[in-house]
């Protein structure tokens, strides 16, 4: 039995571990400016607590092999050293990997949420709801008109409660059901939410940011690719929440302003 | 080490009182912490002016943990010389009159409470009117719900000293008292927290 | 706490127990023995009893999640019927499959990790591991169980109510949760049932912390210090600690947030929310502060799940090895730091809800510090086994099955624990993943550890090894199966909490869930053996001896089961440790914990 | 009597059902006809953006707008529902099931007009789940999801409302159940023109109700021979 516990976690082991090296499922081909730092932290940690892992499944495994009882009466060994070793292996290597991975990792997570909004970024407002989100471009006037939620009108397409019979910085508002933005220029989201919480995850742009109700959360990115991708809702908001979606359209400059000015035609 | 004055701290319902003590501090710390934030949160938050008659409930309250006092020093007593003269303890003498006063002053403590909440609410203040009443009824609500368990401990403490069948009910009584002063410390925290913070 | 000998005052000491002996006569009458009893060994098995219906309700659930994540469009048979509103045709609706998830996480985490490892064996073990009676308050005890099985019944009912079950998950999100119908299926009568269901389950879970806590301060026998007291005590005593403090809390949350849907108050819903094109009559309230409410019960309660499991895998480790356990201070202080940085790390699960990005920081440290103990725990079991000589029984199985999977699922909380990558991880399959395996098998390993280890002494029958030893290495392989690949979807960027996988850049996924399921139906089938082991074992399994394990702890030194107050009137005195193992003894390699003769001790 | 009614009804529910833009049928005598048209500007419809539901989207080759307010040549207004408040006899309610239909991510029709009692079954034609949420408050409150290919939802409705429809999955999605305690209405099609037929004669109170601009009334004696009755709303443009 003890030999083949030890076959049995070894294989499993092996097979674990062979799959992430052989990386059959990966993250999706990053877009973003932040993502390699992201990238590369995970990467670090995938092979700090790989070893970790094969390691401890595979001494586990030679152990159990080797000390199952064979009924021969032979006597019990203490551990070498007895638990001392184990304290000292375990508080320094843990103990310095968290600290390696904690100075890299909080360098990282300050490049996403601690680093000032970039002057010349572009301020797009985004509102959450069940189930869908939208998208508001200041206009021409570069200012957003100011939301009123008593005036919400889903069917008629007034998603922000805008106010254009009092309001003129609402009257050019433009609202889309996409995110538009150029490529390699920062842009910068505020998150809110109309009913629930959702959230705001584009895997290949490595961001994640939840909309809390009642609060406004800036997020920043700067897509590097022309691409179109999924903006999917990763925070439980209700029936709809596995439908909740839409979609990131990363544009060349020249065509995001065509774009810009055909949205504001209308 | 002293056994006498080992013998009621390692009894069991000392420490399950203690214990009781902690859960309670810390749901009312909970409580506490969620409105600060909930003050912060919202610019809802309008003061609501204390009732009166608290002030006179707080002081039925500090009563009543003094004639609980009186009421345990004199049973002490009774049990002592009952233990000397080797007589069952009898169910009476002014212990029990003390004990039962405590319990009346307790109720008459809930019925202030009653009273104070009449008072809000003829001022139109409910328990969703406003931030600062919804804390107001939830403090005042849950210290009575464990003030009446504190009532519940002394009545069974009374039927012991009526049944007066496995020795004196030392540890019961020690017990109760002890979570009944708590009761009144607890009521004077809230009563600052609602006087600063409402 | 310091090494002192706990019954100090012989004298007055006596006259109490004579007290507490003539309080302590068997009941009669069916009613009071079985139903309503106030021994501490039927109230144990009624929680075990309880856990296992729990436990067979979510995993039922789980299959039937499982099979729409693979099928999405086939029709499940009978389901239709069950749920005509909610699976028209047999097909799953999204939000039903959303409150299959919330009754299932709810169901497992409440009603099974708590109730099993804690309420479970502890009850029926401590009070006669520390060599006492019964708990220091019975009428409490039995309370807590009636509680708790109330709790259960409530949050059962909210499968009838016309509205059906909630669907805002185990971890109910404000305002999600506390709108009200608005916000869709499920949230109307069912969440208030949900919230109502919990907050009498902290009532239940605080009467049995109670217990715990004073009958390992107050009750021990003589003898047993601290230092004496086994791990599995010590565990559940320390778990005792972590839960009245997470219980304390998640009870007020869960008052506040009744009130908020049926009382019209606002402490988690914001002003000017928009339900369903309807302006909500709300101002003010916050949703971080359930958030944080909720999450500082909720880690804590992870280790409400997990710690009885170290307990027990420690306890056990030793008795099967043949040897003492490594470092048994270290163990006990491991546990306990766990236990106080269980409290520093609740913000851990908030990274992305739009809380100051420096506390995020401030969160991860402590909670990768977390592992340095859980890894000093782990390296204590392996180190046990070193040099041991390894009877493997289906217990000792299950404990060297614990380490690996335990194993497993910290690891990918190193990941998880780091704000810059749980910004891509946070809300992906690489989580359901990791605490599935952490607090999900970890724990039921330990359960199941539990389960061979003590059913002798709980019926006085020994369980069937060969069914014992084919249910676990299936188990262990289906385990690895169903939670494993789960991780790989996480780092495809798989979200969870879809009913459907209809994104384009997620139907990739569909054949790796379609295996997910294949595994978790195999590994739900599996336990099969189990439950007919355990039938068939408490009717027609051998007759246990009174110490078949040749174990040191005071419970294998009473008959099996044991007698009525435990120790049939004697009290016990101590004078070994928990792990006398490796040495001769009077009766063997070892010597128990109550062995008359004066000898060293652990 | 009743059975022509009951013909009567399944066609204007057949008409409205498709929102024909097509003749209305043959004005029979003792009927009401008329037109209902607005002063003032109307609010400018929007594109409605599908781009969140791909398989909605391309089955729209022009966008489609929002229908709060459709207009129809010479200012006149569609989806205009008339009925008879009071004046005529209550009727039993048709057994005819009302068909409410969502295609492409909108509500066919826009408006659905029913009896009291008479049977409902909304349809999903998409290839993506929906979930149908009438807003009632005097009728009881319903939210269920309808994923692709599911079996028709059958509802009915015991009092007269008139109840918003929206589905959460595309918040664009808005209709009308419009509940009447009348068997004698309909709806105006696209050139604001709608007929009640079948009228007994005699003295009627006349609601036409629009979602946005709300409701007017008249009275209206219908004799022996057509009596004609047109209503004029006032238009805003926000």
């Amino acid at each position: 039995m003890g030999k083949l516990f030890a076959v049995i976690v070894a294989v499993i082991t092996a097979v674990s571990a062979g799959v992430f090296i052989a990386r059959v499922w990966w993250l999706p081909p990053d877009i973003s400016v932040l993502g390699a730092g992201i990238d590369h932290q995970l990467g670090e940690t995938m092979i700090a607590s790989g070893v970790l892992f094969v390691l401890s499944q595979l001494v586990l495994a030679v152990f159990v092999w080797q000390y199952a009882d064979a009924g021969d009466g032979r006597a019990v060994k203490i551990f070498p050293g007895g638990a001392t070793p184990m304290v000292v292996l375990a508080t320094v290597l843990v103990g310095i990997e968290i600290l390696v991975l904690t100075l890299v990792g909080t360098r990282v997570w300050a490049g996403i949420f601690l680093s000032p909004p970039d002057p010349n970024a572009l301020h797009i407002d985004v509102q959450a709801e069940q189930f869908a989100y939208y998208f508001r471009y200041p206009g021409a006037d570069g200012k957003f008109g100011v939301p009123h939620p008593e005036l919400i009108d889903d069917g008629n397409g007034n998603f922000f409660g805008l106010d254009p019979a009092n309001d003129t910085t609402a009257r050019d508002d433009i609202v889309a059901a996409s995110l538009v933005v150029p490529v390699n220029r920062p842009v910068l989201l505020t998150l809110h939410a109309k009913d629930v919480g959702h959230a705001f995850y584009v895997p290949e742009l490595r961001v994640q940011q939840d909309f809390v109700p009642g609060l406004v959360i800036p997020l920043q990115f700067t897509a590097t690719e022309v691409v179109k991708k999924e903006i999917v809702c990763t925070q439980l908001c209700g029936l709809g929440h596995f439908n909740m979606r839409a979609y990131l359209e990363v544009k060349p400059p020249d065509q995001f302003a065509q774009w810009l000015t055909e949205q504001a035609a209308q | 080490m002293d056994t006498l004055k080992l013998s009621p701290p390692s009894s069991p319902a000392r420490t399950g009182v203690w214990v009781g003590i902690a859960t309670i501090t810390l749901s009312f710390a909970a409580y506490t912490s969620a409105m600060v934030v909930r003050q912060g949160s919202g610019a809802d938050w309008q003061h609501v002016a204390l009732p009166r008659i608290l002030y006179f409930n707080t002081l039925l309250l500090l009563a009543s943990s003094a004639t609980l006092e009186a009421g345990r020093r004199r049973l002490e007593v009774d049990w002592a010389l009952e233990a000397l003269e080797g007589r069952a303890g009898a169910f009476s003498g002014p212990g029990v009159a003390w004990l039962s006063a405590t319990m009346a002053l307790g109720l008459l403590f809930i019925a202030g409470q009653v009273i104070a909440w009449r008072g809000l609410a003829a001022r139109g203040l409910f328990l969703a009117t406003n931030p600062a009443s919804d804390f107001f009824y939830v403090f005042t609500a849950l210290h009575g719900l464990h003030l009446l368990g504190g009532v519940t401990a002394l009545g069974y403490v009374l039927a012991r000293l009526r049944a007066a069948s496995a020795g004196p009910p030392r540890a019961a009584l020690g017990a109760a008292s002890l979570y009944w002063h708590f009761m009144d410390v607890l009521w004077l925290y809230l009563l600052l927290v609602l006087a600063t913070r409402l | 706490m310091p090494d002192t000998p706990a019954p100090p005052a012989v004298g007055l000491r006596e006259t109490v127990e004579k007290i507490r002996v003539l309080k302590h006569v068997p009941p009669t009458g069916f009613l009071r023995t079985h139903v309503f009893s106030l021994d501490h060994k039927v109230i144990g098995k009624q929680y075990l009893d309880l856990a296992l219906v729990a436990v067979l309700t979510g995993m039922v659930l789980s299959w039937l999640m499982r099979f729409h994540l693979a099928y999405p469009d086939v029709a499940i048979p009978g389901l239709g019927r069950l749920a005509p509103t909610r699976a028209a045709g047999g097909v799953m609706t999204p939000e039903l499959y959303l409150s299959l998830m919330t009754m299932h996480g709810t169901i497992m985490v409440f009603f099974v990790l708590t109730t099993a490892p804690f309420a479970g064996f502890g009850n029926f073990v401590l009070p006669i591991q520390v060599g006492a009676e019964d708990m220091a308050f019975p009428r409490f005890n039995m309370m807590s169980f009636w509680v708790t099985l109330v709790a259960f019944l409530v949050l059962l009912a909210a499968f009838f109510v016309p509205d059906g079950p909630p669907l805002s998950g185990w971890t109910a999100y404000a305002p999600l949760s506390a709108i009200g119908k608005d916000a869709g299926p499920g949230q109307g009568g069912g969440q208030t049932l949900w919230a109502l269901s919990i907050a009498i389950f902290c009532v239940g879970q605080l009467l049995g912390a109670l217990n715990f806590i004073a009958t390992t301060l107050d009750l021990r026998a003589r003898g047993m210090t601290f230092m004496r007291m086994p791990y599995s005590t010590w565990a559940w005593f320390i778990t005792a600690v972590i839960g009245l403090i997470a219980f304390s809390v998640l009870l007020p949350a869960c008052i506040l947030l009744i009130l908020d849907r049926v009382a019209g108050t606002s402490f988690f819903i914001p002003a000017g929310l928009v339900v369903s094109d309807r302006l909500q009559p709300h101002s003010g309230g916050s949703p971080l502060l359930w958030q944080h409410l909720f999450w500082f019960f909720g880690h804590p309660e992870v280790y409400i799940a997990i710690l009885p499991g170290f307990g027990i895998i420690s306890h056990i480790l030793p008795v099967f090895a043949r040897k003492p356990l490594l470092g048994p201070k270290v163990a006990v202080a491991c546990m306990a730091a766990i236990a106080f940085l269980s409290y520093t790390v609740w913000g851990h699960h908030m990274f992305l809800s739009g809380m100051n990005p420096l506390s995020a920081t401030l969160f991860s440290v402590p909670t990768l510090i977390i592992t340095i103990p859980a890894t000093i725990m782990v390296l204590l079991w392996i180190g046990t086994v070193y040099g041991g000589r390894l009877r493997l029984t289906t217990a000792c199985l299950f404990c060297l099955g614990f380490i690996s999977v335990f194993v497993s699922g910290g690891i990918s909380g190193f990941f998880l624990a780091q704000p810059s990558i749980d910004t891509y991880l946070h809300g992906t399959y690489f989580v359901v993943g990791h605490f599935h395996f952490v607090m999900g098998v970890a724990a039921m390993f330990g359960i199941f550890a539990g389960t061979y280890f003590w059913f002798p002494k709980m019926y006085g029958r020994m369980m069937n090894e060969t069914l014992g030893k084919i249910h676990f290495t299936l188990t262990l392989i289906g385990v690895y199966a169903t939670f494993m690949p789960m991780h790989y979807l996480g780092l495809a960027g798989n979200v969870r909490r879809y009913s459907a996988f209809t994104d384009d850049y997620m139907k990739g996924s569909l054949p790796l869930h379609r295996f997910i399921t294949a595994a978790a139906l195999f590994t739900g089938a599996v336990q099969l053996i189990f439950l007919v082991n355990l039938v068939w074992s408490r009717l027609r399994g051998a007759k246990a001896p009174d110490n078949p394990w040749q174990a040191t702890s005071l419970e294998w030194s009473v008959p099996s089961p044991p007698p009525f107050d435990n120790f049939g009137g004697k009290h016990p005195v101590v004078a070994h440790g928990p792990d006398e193992y490796g040495r001769t003894g009077p009766e063997g390699d070892f010597v128990m914990q109550a062995a008359p003769t004066a000898g060293g001790t652990a | 009597m009743c059975t022509k009614h009951v013909a009567s009804i399944a066609l204007l529910v057949l008409a409205t059902s498709t929102i024909a833009a097509g003749p209305a049928p043959a004005p029979r005598a003792g009927g009401i006809n008329g037109t209902v048209t607005f002063t003032g500007t109307p609010p400018k419809m929007l594109k409605i953006d599908m781009a969140k539901e791909p398989s909605c989207e391309k089955q729209h080759p022009t966008p489609v707008m929002t229908e709060s307010v459709v207009t129809g040549p010479g200012s006149t207004l569609a989806n205009v529902v008339v009925y008879v408040s009071a004046g005529d006899q209550p009727g039993p309610a048709p057994t005819e099931t009302v068909r409410y239909d969502q295609k492409g991510c909108e509500y066919l029709p826009h408006v659905a007009v029913m009896h009291v009692g008479q049977p409902l079954e909304i349809y999903n034609d998409d290839q993506t789940s929906h979930n149908i949420h009438p807003l009632a408050k005097a009728n009881p409150e319903w939210n269920k999801s309808q994923p692709a290919g599911s079996p028709p939802i059958k509802a009915s409705y015991d009092k007269p409302e008139f109840i918003a429809v929206k589905c959460n999955v595309h918040p664009w999605m808005h209709g009308y159940f419009a509940v009447l305690g009348t068997a004698h209405f309909a709806t105006t099609d696209g050139n604001g023109k709608f007929t009640i037929p079948d009228l007994p004669p005699g003295k009627y109170t006349l609601i036409a109700w629009h979602e946005r601009f709300g409701t007017q009334t008249q009275e209206v004696t219908v004799g022996g021979s057509e009596a004609k009755a047109d209503f004029v709303f006032k238009a805003l443009p926000y």
